[in-house]
């Protein structure tokens, strides 16, 4: 809102404002108005742009002349809030629909404040001022926030965000992660599907042969002979021997290992089958470097 | 990392970011086997925090985590990097920026209860465009219009990490406390034992006058008759 | 100003800027009777770059100017900030690998006639750069296919001491077993009664159905199809 626009001429030519006192202060009776009050017309329509509509109206009218919400004159500030009415309406401003019915609102309390009402009543509640008091006051709060949060301080107006270049994004590879579970369920699937492709049961070899099939493989290489006595681990016991043995039997009989004996009751070797097993095998470091060298 | 300290990473980080970043997310930029606690972390940060203190920095909490801004006081200088002035915003989009933080989640019919005019669809399209606000519900009645609420976006761009920090409401007076207190009619007394949020209403520019009125008030409610008064 | 160090707001103006700033822009922030000669400039981004050693940042002059930037040993912690969280892994990916860890050593096509549809080479990729399965050898057939196996990783991302820890096939055929021995929480057995890794080949549930199985393995092979023996 703008306050030097609304800076006061004279009251000289708005006498009736002096008809009356509107006032009494510590006993005094107030005849003046505030000077400023008045806007000049040539003012009048930058100043009605000001306002953010009847309440803000009625709130400006109501701070300026230092009055309390809760206890609004409400026959002055009728009156001069009907003035601004008319000079908007004289000067062919669009009065939006809401000033009128301020206006009409304005009225009634009027109204039924000049009506007798019995002194017994609670007259907190008859106020016909109440549900007027009631908005200007909710308005007015919202009006203040309004004005507190536009002090806050703000990005980009007080406060400035930060960020520099970073080096080249070097995309770190990250996985999903498993649950056992999952898989399980999957390889459950798997064996229903093939049972139901293939109408024959699976049968499984038991897996701890399976892994050391595998880690056999790992073990020896296609260009050099292995001691055979180097796949066996004889803390495992008995059952780790057979179960070693038994893995070499069936790489044997997939041809993936071959077993070489020179001689009845000489050493037996083996190797893997095959050229290019070497490279791989070569690839994988967690080989043990004692058993690699060997042979 | 072992010898890099937790603060240099997430300095680095948070500038790299260039937006708030959550304590979970700074856990994440350690490996799994080396992820800090958060209590380590607010440490670090904590350290970072005082580190800017004789610098133009400050690291900030806001509603989406923790940030690095620029501090106010260095804004005079650092905005003339730009031409534009940052944008003003419009009471009215401001009022109606206000009853939504306040009031979410509200229809832009209740605003307009509020304000006393109707909200322009325009400011309605540009604080849900800024991200300020957004489409929350629709309220049950008929046409089931839409109820708006404020943002994470809104937060952070007002620094404010939740909306309890936002500036405390003016309090509603009933009708009757003024009743009540011109009974009491004692003017010193009023201002004194008046609560900080009352004091906002009434602490108006000249203190002698709300003086002033206050026997005014009180003469006339002897009459017993308050209506009458106020003409 | 006065007070406030030129490194100071040089540092907030370079951070804020997001892009490299000239000496030239440098001086265009403070007031035209304020300007620093360059010089003195050159002296403040001296004392901020030393005041940068310590820290995760550099600051470095580029062809368009100064620029404040994240140093490059950050990069492993920085880069996480863009990681994309990884997509679940697709079903065919889980069946694979469950096939490779209850049938190895095994063959993509011997895969693939287990699962009735071909098998992706992404998938096989993906298997082998997450470094659960490896090739562990040649199948001594016409194309020498790879062999897969799994690895020593696969066994302790799922915490598993041997691949006997898995569910036999007719535990498998029983979901719910499956749930229950889940739940159970192996793992805690069998970190209890450990002594030697080597011990736990020989250390399972039913060690019976090793002997009891073999046989059968022999005899499908003896059939001279070995891939029949996969089905």
């Amino acid at each position: 809102m703008s306050e030097t626009q609304t800076a006061p001429k004279s009251t000289a030519d708005n006498p009736q404002q002096t008809e009356m006192p509107f006032a009494v202060v510590l006993g005094e009776p107030y005849t003046q108005l505030p000077q400023d009050l008045y806007i000049p017309p040539d003012a009048l329509e930058v100043f009605l742009e000001a306002f953010e509509g009847p309440l803000d109206l009625l709130l400006y009218l109501i701070r300026r002349q230092n009055l309390d919400v809760l206890n609004i004159p409400v026959a002055e500030i009728t009156r001069q809030y009907m003035d601004y009415i008319g000079m908007m309406q004289e000067l062919r401003l669009e009065v939006a629909a809401e000033y009128l019915v301020m206006a009409a609102m304005l009225a009634e309390i009027k109204s039924r404040m000049l009506l007798p009402r019995p002194v017994e009543d609670d007259m907190d509640e008859d106020d016909p001022r109440a549900e007027l008091v009631r908005r200007l006051q909710e308005y007015e709060r919202y009006k203040q926030a309004a004005e507190d949060i536009d002090e806050l301080p703000r990005m980009q107006r007080d406060l400035l965000p930060c960020s520099v270049p970073a080096p080249e994004r070097q995309q770190a590879q990250t996985f999903p992660d498993v649950e056992l579970k999952e898989i399980l369920l999957a390889f459950k699937d798997v064996l229903k599907r093939a049972e139901m492709f293939k109408h024959h049961q699976i049968t499984m070899e038991p897996l701890s042969v399976r892994e050391r099939m595998s880690g056999i493989l790992n073990l020896v290489s296609a260009d050099e002979f292995l001691d055979f006595t180097q796949l066996f681990t004889i803390e495992e016991g008995r059952m780790g021997v057979v179960v070693t043995f038994l893995a070499v039997l069936e790489l044997i009989k997939e041809s993936l290992l071959e077993m070489i004996q020179a001689e009845p009751f000489a050493a037996i070797y083996v190797k893997a089958r095959g050229a290019q097993l070497h490279k791989e095998i070569q690839y994988e470091d967690e080989l043990p470097a004692d058993k690699a060298a060997e042979a | 990392m072992s010898d890099i300290p937790v603060k240099n990473i997430l300095e680095a980080a948070l500038l790299a970011a260039g937006r708030p970043l959550t304590l979970e997310q700074m856990q994440g930029l350690f490996d799994l086997t080396e992820q800090p606690e958060k209590g380590a972390l607010r440490e670090a940060l904590d350290e970072l925090s005082s580190d800017y203190e004789v610098r133009g920095l400050e690291l900030k909490e806001v509603a989406s985590g923790w940030r690095i801004q620029v501090r106010k006081d260095m804004t005079q200088w650092v905005s003339r990097l730009w031409e534009e002035r940052p944008a003003k915003y419009t009471r009215a989009f401001l009022e109606t920026l206000a009853i939504i933080a306040y009031r979410q989640p509200i229809t832009r019919g209740e605003i307009e209860n509020i304000r006393g005019v109707s909200v322009s669809t325009n400011i309605m399209k540009s604080l849900q465009e800024r991200e300020w606000v957004r489409v929350v519900g629709h309220r049950d009645v008929p046409g089931r219009p839409a109820m708006y609420g404020t943002t994470r976006e809104f937060l952070d761009y007002f620094n404010l990490k939740s909306l309890d920090e936002l500036p405390t409401l003016a309090e509603l007076r009933d009708i009757d406390s003024i009743n009540v207190e011109l009974d009491l009619g004692v003017p010193g007394q009023f201002s004194a034992d008046q609560e900080a949020a009352d004091l906002d209403i009434t602490a108006m520019p000249n203190d002698s006058d709300i003086v002033a009125h206050i026997p005014l008030a009180v003469e006339q409610d002897a009459s017993g008759d308050t209506s009458q008064t106020l003409h």
